[in-house]
C-alpha cells in the first residue's frame, strides 16, 4: 500500500560526510596544519600541555599535537586502502558467486562462512607478527581478510538482480554476459557496494589502531594507534597525562570511525532493498 | 431496525511526506444483523483500509479522521484502546489480506488457534484444546492437524485454519480481505463455498472484500462498490451486476471476458486508476467516464436512492436523497 | 498451418526440490504453435506453464526433450532465435529497470542486437510507442518507471518486446497483476498486434475466460502434464477431462461445494486421480495419455466426458 | 536437523585444518626459514653446527610431508612445543589462561547479547523516537571507539578517579581470600573488562535486533495477533520478539569471533592473564610458537562457541527442528 516512512533522516548521513570532509582536510594539510615535526625532538618528554606545545610531550619529548595530526594520514590512508583491497576482493568474489551459482556459488559460500569464523583480530595479529610491521603489509592483512562480508551482502544483491525480470528479459532479448553485466547488475550494486567499501574502512581503521597498539604496526609512520602504543608502554593512562596523551588519539580514531560508519550505515539504508521498511 | 454494523462518513487519512492522503473519504454502509457486504473495488481504493479501520488496526501513519463506526449500536472509533482488544475477535474478525502467510511460524497451528480463544474466554487448556480441534473439523481439517507447525501446511489449509480461528470465538461478524488471493481458482472456490456453507450453518456476519466481483458477491446479500476512497454504489447483491447503475460498476462487470457466448471486443475503461492523494475534482469517476457531463467535473455526486436498498452517486441517476 | 513456429517435443524439466525429491516440473509435453496462432496455457501455479515459458524461450534447458523453432534448433543459433522470439512478463513492475528511463527500455534490444543509429532507434520507439497506446510518445519517452502506472509499464514492456519484429512471444500472465480495469484494454493491445504481425503466441494464464478470449487452441496443465488440449472453443465448451470442468466450474459459479482431499497421488497412477470425482482402479495404476476425442480435441483421461 | 548440523561440523573442521595447516605453513614460508621463528632473536647468535643439530632434532631437515605429519601428530598428542622466550611446555603456558579468557568473553558475550537485545526491541518498537536514535547513535558511538582505548578511559575515570574498581589483575595482590570471597574478588576485578568488552559489542547485536525487530513487526502473523484481541506488550514478546531473535542466533558466530578479538586487545589493558595477554606479550617477544598456539586454541574456543549456538538454535526455530521428521 503506502510506503513507510524511511526510518533514519540523511542528516546523520552528512553528519558522517561532514566528519570525514574535515579529517580529509587535515590529512592533505598536516605539514602545514602541525607546529613541529613529529617524528623529531621538540622538548623535553613528558611535558603537560603548555602554550608552545597544546597537548605536551610524549615520552621522547615529540609533540603530541603535531603527532596527532601527522596521524591523521596514515589512518586514513590505511583504513581506505585496507578496504579498497576487501572490497575488489569481496565484488569479485561476490560477483562471481552471484552470478554464475551453482557449485561455484557453493564453494565460495563456504569460503567466506570459514573466514567469517575464524577469529578475525587474533589471525591479523598473527598474520602481521610473522610479516613483519609495515604499512603494506598491514594493508594486505586487513584487506585480504575483511572481504568476506562484503562478499556475501553483493552476492545477495547479485542473487537478486540476477532474478529479476528485466534482467532476465535483458538475456531473453539475446544480451550477452557483459552487457547484462555491466547494464543492468553492476549498476545496480554500485550503491550497495559503496556503502560496503565505507563501512570495511570503518572497520580496518579499528583494526590498524589495534593492531599499532600492540606494536604491530609501520615503526617509521606514526599512526594514533602507535601513539597509544608508547602511551600505554609508558603507563600513561595510570597518570595525570591521560587526558592529553591517552584521550585525543582515541578521539581522533572514535571520530573516524564514527564518521566512516554514520556516512556506511546512512548508504546501506538508502541502497539495501532489504534493509528498507516495510514489505 | 437491528443493525450489526453502521459505518457513518467515515474518513480515514495517510500522513506522507506529501501531506495528508485519504484513503477512505467520508464512506457511509450499513449492514444488518445477520447479513453479508461484498465490497468490490481495484487496488488503491481504500478497501483494505476501510477492513483495517473497523478493526482500528491501521499502520501508525494512518489515523481515522472523522466519522463513526458502530458495532451492536457502540462506537468503536472512541473505544480506549483496552476496550477495543476485547472487541477484536470476539465481537469482529478480521482475515487479514494473504491470511495464509499470516500464521506464526514458531508455533503450532492449534498453539494459535488455543491463543485466541484463551485471550477472550476463560477456559481450561484442555477446554481449549479440544475447541481448536473442532474448529479444525469445522473447516474441513484433520483434528491432529493442530500439532502442525504453519510450514508443514499447504497454501490451501493455512488458509482454512485462519478461517478456522475466525470462527473460534463465533463472533457476529468477520471482515476478510480478499480471501480467495493467493489461491488457485479451484482452492479459492472451495474456500468460498466453505465460508458461505459455515455462514449459513452459524449466521454470521461477513464483510467481504475483494478487487473480484465473483468473490465479493459470494456471500453478499448486499454489494458496495469503491472508487478512489468513495462507495459509488450499493445495492442488493440479486442486482449486480446486471441491474447495476453506476458506469464505473457496469464498466468494471464488461471489462473481464465472458466465458460462454460470442466473443466480442472488450470495452474495457480508459486511462488509469487515479492515485491517492491527488484524485480528480467533482465525481472522481469522470475523467473515464463515457457519460461524463459538465456537472460531473464540477461537483461530486453524492448516493441517491434508485430503488429499494439500491443507491448510486452519479449525476446520471439523480433519485431521492439517501 | 503449414510448419509450426515453435515445436516442443517431448519437453521435461525436472528440479531438485527439497529433502532430495525431484520435482517434476514439466514432464513429457508436446504441443506447436502456427504463425499467427495464439496457443492459450491454462493451469494453476505450480502447474509448469511457466517452465514451459522459459522451455520454450531457451532460459532454461530441459532435461529431455528439445524445442524446435521453425524446424531448427534454437541453441544452434542462439542470436537469431533470441531476435525472433521474445518474452512478456507478469509483473510490469519488475519488468523494468528502475533506473531507465524508457528510451532506453524500449531501445535496448535494438542495441543488442546492432540495428539503427541512435536518432533511428529514437524514432523506431516513438513509433512503437505510439502502436502501444502511449501517445504523445514524446511524454514517455524521458520518464522512469516508477512514474508510470501498471498498465503503463505494461505496455511499455509490450513495446520493448515488439520492437525488433519477432515472429514469436510468450506472454506470461500480462495482465493478471493488472486492475481489472485496465486488464481489457492491455488484452485489447495485444490481440489487436498479435493479429497485425502475425504473431505465433503462447499465452499463459490462469483465466480461462480470458484464455477463450484470446486464443486460437487452448492447452490444460496440470502437474507438469498437459491433460487437454485442443480448439478453444471446444475445451471451453465440451471440456472432457474432470480437471478442466473443475475450472471451468469455478471459473463460472465462482464457489465450489465439493470437499478437497489432501492425499498424494499414486506415482504410477493419474496424478489428478486423488481429487477426482471418476477416479477407478485403473486410475491408480496406469497414467493416462493424450488421444484424441475429437476434432484436434486431445484429452488424458481414462474416462473422458 | 542432523543434515544441518553435519553441514556444521564439516565447516567447522574444514576451519580448524586451516588454521593448523596456516600454522604449520607460516614459520616454514617466511625468508629466512622456521628456525628464525622458532627459536627468536637466539637464532643469530648461535654457530652453524648448533643450528643444524637443533633444525634436525625438531625434524626440520626432513620432507615437508613428512613434517607436516609429525606436526599433527604432536597436536594430536597436545604437545603445543616449546617456548624458548619462557623456558617451558606451551602447554603449560596457556592451560593457565584459557579458562580466564573464556570467563571474560562468555561474560561480555552474554552481557552484550541481553542488552542489544533488550535495547534493540526498544528502539524497533519506538522506531523513528528520540529513545531510538538515541540507542542506536549511542551503541555506533561505542563501537567507534577502539576497545583498548575504551577500558584505558574506563579504568582512568571508575578505577584511578573514582576508585570504585581495581585498575588491573585478576586479585587483589597478596589476598588469600578462598571460596566465594576469592569469586567476588576476581568479580570485581574482572567487572570493567567484561563491561569495556560488552559496551564495544552491543552495537552488532543492538542494530541487527532493531532491523530484525522493525521487519517482523510489519509481519503478516502480527497483525493477525493484534486482531485476534491478544494485548500489544503479549504480542510484542510472544509473537514478535520470538521471530526476531532467530537472525540474532545465527548471527552469534560472528559476534564471538569479534568478541575474541577485542579480548586479546582488553586483557592487556587490564593486565588479565588470558590468551590475549599472551599473545601481546608473544608479540612483544617475538615468540612465534607461543602466539601460533594461542591462536589455535582461540579457534578451538570460537568453534566450541559456535557448535554449542548450533545445538541451541534449533530450539528456537521449528523449521530447523522438524527437517528431520519430515
Amino acid at each position: 500500500m503506502l510506503k513507510r516512512r524511511r526510518a533514519r533522516s540523511p542528516a546523520l548521513g552528512l553528519v558522517g560526510a561532514g566528519i570525514l570532509l574535515a579529517l580529509g582536510l587535515v590529512a592533505l594539510l598536516a605539514p602545514w596544519l602541525s607546529p613541529y615535526d613529529p617524528h623529531h625532538r621538540a622538548s623535553r618528554p613528558f611535558l603537560p600541555p603548555s602554550a608552545g606545545h597544546p597537548l605536551g610531550t610524549n615520552d621522547i619529548g615529540q609533540d603530541i599535537a603535531s603527532e596527532l595530526i601527522h596521524g591523521t594520514r596514515v589512518s586514513l590512508l590505511i583504513g581506505v586502502l585496507a578496504a579498497a583491497v576487501a572490497l575488489s576482493l569481496g565484488t569479485l568474489v561476490g560477483l562471481v558467486a552471484g552470478y554464475y551459482g551453482g557449485p561455484v556459488d557453493v564453494l565460495l559460500m563456504r569460503l567466506v562462512d570459514v573466514v567469517l569464523v575464524v577469529p578475525f583480530l587474533p589471525l591479523v595479529i598473527l598474520l602481521a607478527a610473522y610479516l613483519g610491521p609495515g604499512m603494506w603489509n598491514t594493508v594486505l592483512v586487513i584487506g585480504g581478510l575483511a572481504w568476506a562480508r562484503p562478499a556475501r551482502v553483493i552476492r545477495s544483491q547479485v542473487m537478486s538482480l540476477r532474478s529479476r525480470c528485466y534482467v532476465v528479459a535483458s538475456q531473453a532479448m539475446g544480451g550477452r554476459p557483459a552487457h547484462v553485466l555491466s547494464g543492468h547488475v553492476l549498476p545496480g550494486i554500485m550503491p550497495l557496494a559503496l556503502a560496503q567499501f565505507v563501512l570495511a574502512a570503518s572497520h580496518g581503521i579499528l583494526v590498524e589502531a589495534s593492531l599499532s597498539f600492540l606494536g604491530l604496526g609501520d615503526p617509521v609512520r606514526k599512526s594514533w594507534g602507535s601513539m597509544l602504543h608508547y602511551a600505554q608502554l609508558r603507563g600513561a593512562f595510570l597518570t595525570g597525562a591521560w587526558r592529553w596523551w591517552v584521550l585525543p588519539a582515541g578521539l581522533m580514531i572514535t571520530l573516524t570511525t564514527l564518521g566512516f560508519t554514520l556516512v556506511g550505515y546512512w548508504l546501506e539504508e538508502r541502497f539495501d532493498p532489504r534493509l528498507r521498511g516495510g514489505r | 431496525m437491528d443493525d450489526l454494523l453502521v459505518i457513518e462518513d467515515l474518513v480515514v487519512a495517510y500522513s506522507g511526506p506529501a501531506g495528508e492522503v485519504r484513503a477512505v473519504d467520508g464512506v457511509s454502509l450499513r449492514l444488518p444483523r445477520g447479513a453479508s457486504l461484498g465490497l468490490v473495488g481495484e487496488s488503491g481504493c481504500g478497501k483494505t483500509t476501510l477492513a483495517l479501520a473497523l478493526v482500528r488496526l491501521l499502520p501508525s501513519c494512518a489515523s481515522i479522521l472523522s466519522g463513526r463506526i458502530l458495532l451492536e449500536g457502540e462506537d468503536l472509533v472512541q473505544m480506549p484502546e483496552t476496550a477495543m482488544e476485547g472487541v477484536r475477535w470476539r465481537r469482529v474478525a478480521l482475515i487479514p489480506q494473504a491470511a495464509m502467510n499470516s500464521l506464526n511460524p514458531v508455533y503450532t497451528v492449534g498453539w494459535q488457534i488455543r491463543e485466541a480463544i484463551a485471550t477472550h474466554e476463560r477456559v481450561a487448556s484442555r477446554e481449549a484444546d479440544r475447541r481448536a480441534a473442532a474448529a479444525l473439523e469445522l473447516v474441513g481439517l484433520d483434528p491432529a492437524r493442530r500439532f502442525a507447525y504453519p510450514h508443514e501446511l499447504s497454501v490451501g489449509m493455512r488458509q482454512r485454519v485462519v478461517i478456522a480461528m475466525a470462527f473460534a470465538c463465533r463472533p457476529p461478524l468477520i471482515v476478510a480481505d480478499e480471501p480467495g488471493s493467493g489461491l488457485d481458482a479451484i482452492s479459492r472456490a472451495q474456500v468460498l463455498g466453505l465460508m458461505q456453507r459455515l455462514r449459513h450453518r452459524l449466521g454470521t456476519s461477513f464483510v467481504m472484500i475483494s478487487h473480484d466481483l465473483e468473490e465479493a458477491t459470494a456471500l453478499g446479500d448486499l454489494v458496495a462498490v469503491m472508487y478512489a476512497g468513495k462507495v459509488v454504489e450499493v445495492c442488493p447483491a440479486g442486482r449486480f451486476p446486471g441491474q447495476a447503475r453506476h458506469p464505473y460498476s457496469r464498466a468494471l462487470a464488461a471489462a473481464h471476458p465472458p466465458l460462454r457466448g460470442p466473443r466480442q471486443q472488450l470495452t474495457g475503461i480508459p486511462g488509469e486508476v487515479p492515485r491517492p492523494g491527488s484524485p480528480p475534482p467533482g465525481c472522481r469517476f469522470h475523467p473515464r467516464c463515457p457519460e461524463a457531463a459538465a456537472a460531473c467535473r464540477q461537483v461530486g455526486p453524492e448516493l441517491s436512492k434508485v430503488a429499494p436498498g439500491h443507491h448510486v452517486a452519479c449525476h446520471l441517476w439523480g433519485g431521492e436523497g439517501l | 498451418m503449414t510448419q509450426a513456429r515453435v515445436e516442443a517435443i517431448e519437453l521435461s524439466r525436472i528440479y531438485r526440490g527439497s529433502r532430495r525429491r525431484a520435482v517434476l516440473a514439466v514432464d513429457r509435453l508436446n504441443l506447436a504453435i502456427g504463425g499467427g496462432e495464439v496457443f492459450g496455457l491454462v493451469g494453476e501455479s505450480g502447474s509448469g506453464k511457466s517452465t514451459t515459458a522459459r522451455l520454450l524461450m531457451g532460459l532454461e534447458r530441459p532435461t529431455s526433450g528439445r524445442v524446435l523453432y521453425r524446424g531448427w534448433d534454437p541453441a544452434k543459433r542462439p542470436r537469431e532465435f533470441r531476435r525472433q522470439a521474445q518474452l512478456i512478463f507478469q509483473d510490469p513492475y519488475a519488468a523494468l529497470n528502475p533506473a531507465l528511463r524508457v528510451l532506453r527500455t524500449v531501445t535496448e534490444p535494438l542495441a543488442i542486437h546492432g540495428v539503427g543509429t541512435g536518432a533511428e532507434r529514437r524514432r523506431l520507439a516513438c513509433r512503437w510507442l505510439e502502436r502501444v497506446g502511449l501517445t504523445p510518445p514524446r511524454d514517455y519517452l524521458d520518464r522512469f518507471p516508477h512514474e508510470l502506472s501498471g498498465g503503463q509499464r505494461q505496455r511499455v514492456a509490450i513495446a520493448r518486446a515488439l520492437i525488433l519484429e519477432p515472429a514469436f512471444v510468450a506472454a506470461d500472465e500480462p495482465t493478471s497483476m493488472l486492475d481489472l480495469s485496465v486488464q481489457a484494454g492491455i488484452l485489447n493491445l495485444l490481440v489487436t498486434l498479435q493479429q497485425e504481425m502475425g504473431l505465433g503466441c503462447l499465452f499463459i494464464t490462469h483465466d480461462l475466460a480470458v484464455a477463450r478470449h484470446v486464443s486460437h487452441r487452448i492447452g490444460v496443465m496440470f502437474a507438469g502434464r498437459l491433460v487437454e488440449q485442443g480448439p478453444a472453443e471446444a475445451v471451453v465448451g465440451t471440456a472432457a477431462h474432470p480437471y478442466t470442468r473443475q475450472l471451468l466450474a469455478a471459473a463460472a459459479v465462482g464457489v465450489l461445494t465439493e470437499e478437497v482431499s489432501f492425499t498424494a497421488p499414486s506415482p504410477d497412477g493419474c496424478r489428478f486421480g486423488p481429487r477426482c470425482p471418476r477416479a477407478g482402479a485403473v486410475c491408480r495404476e496406469q497414467e493416462p495419455f493424450l488421444t484424441a476425442i475429437g476434432d484436434g480435441h486431445l484429452v488424458a483421461c481414462h474416462f473422458p466426458g | 536437523m542432523r543434515r544441518f548440523l553435519a553441514g556444521r561440523l564439516v565447516q567447522y573442521a574444514v576451519v580448524l585444518w586451516l588454521a593448523l595447516t596456516l600454522n604449520f605453513l607460516l614459520p616454514r614460508l617466511m625468508p629466512g626459514g622456521p628456525a628464525q621463528f622458532l627459536l627468536g632473536d637466539e637464532a643469530g647468535r648461535l654457530s652453524p653446527e648448533l643450528k643444524a643439530a637443533i633444525m634436525s632434532e625438531l625434524g626440520l631437515d626432513r620432507s615437508l610431508g613428512h613434517q607436516y605429519l609429525a606436526f599433527l601428530g604432536r597436536l594430536a598428542r597436545g604437545d603445543l612445543g616449546y617456548s624458548l622466550a619462557r623456558g617451558e611446555p606451551i602447554r603449560k603456558v596457556v592451560a593457565d589462561r584459557l579458562p580466564w579468557t573464556v570467563l571474560l568473553t562468555g561474560s561480555a558475550l552474554v552481557v552484550a547479547t541481553w542488552a542489544g537485545v533488550a535495547l534493540g526491541t526498544v528502539a524497533a518498537w519506538r522506531r523513528g523516537s528520540r529513545v531510538d536514535v538515541g540507542l542506536v547513535m549511542g551503541a555506533m558511538l561505542l563501537a567507534s571507539m577502539p576497545v583498548f582505548w575504551l577500558g584505558m578511559v574506563l579504568v582512568a575515570t571508575f578505577g584511578l578517579h573514582l576508585g570504585w574498581f581495581p585498575l588491573f589483575g585478576l586479585r587483589t595482590a597478596g589476598a588469600t581470600q578462598t571460596g566465594w570471597r576469592a569469586a567476588l574478588d576476581v568479580a570485581r576485578h574482572l567487572a570493567l573488562p567484561v563491561l569495556t568488552l560488552a559496551v564495544h559489542n552491543l552495537f552488532g547485536t543492538l542494530l541487527l535486533m532493531r532491523h530484525s525487530m522493525v521487519s517482523v513487526l510489519g509481519e503478516d502473523f502480527v497483525l493477525l495477533a493484534r486482531a485476534k484481541g491478544v494485548p500489544a506488550r503479549r504480542v510484542m514478546y510472544r509473537h514478535a520478539m520470538r521471530n526476531a531473535l532467530l537472525p540474532v542466533a545465527t548471527h552469534f558466530a560472528l559476534g564471538l569471533g569479534f568478541v575474541v578479538g577485542g579480548a586479546t586487545v582488553t586483557e592487556t589493558i587490564f593486565s588479565l592473564p588470558g590468551i590475549g595477554r599472551l599473545m601481546y606479550e608473544a608479540v612483544l617477544a617475538r615468540d612465534y610458537p607461543v602466539l601460533q598456539a594461542a591462536f589455535l586454541l582461540v579457534t578451538v574456543t570460537v568453534i566450541a562457541g559456535n557448535l554449542l549456538a548450533d545445538l541451541v538454535y534449533p530450539l528456537l526455530d521449528p523449521r530447523v527442528r522438524r527437517e528431520a521428521r519430515a
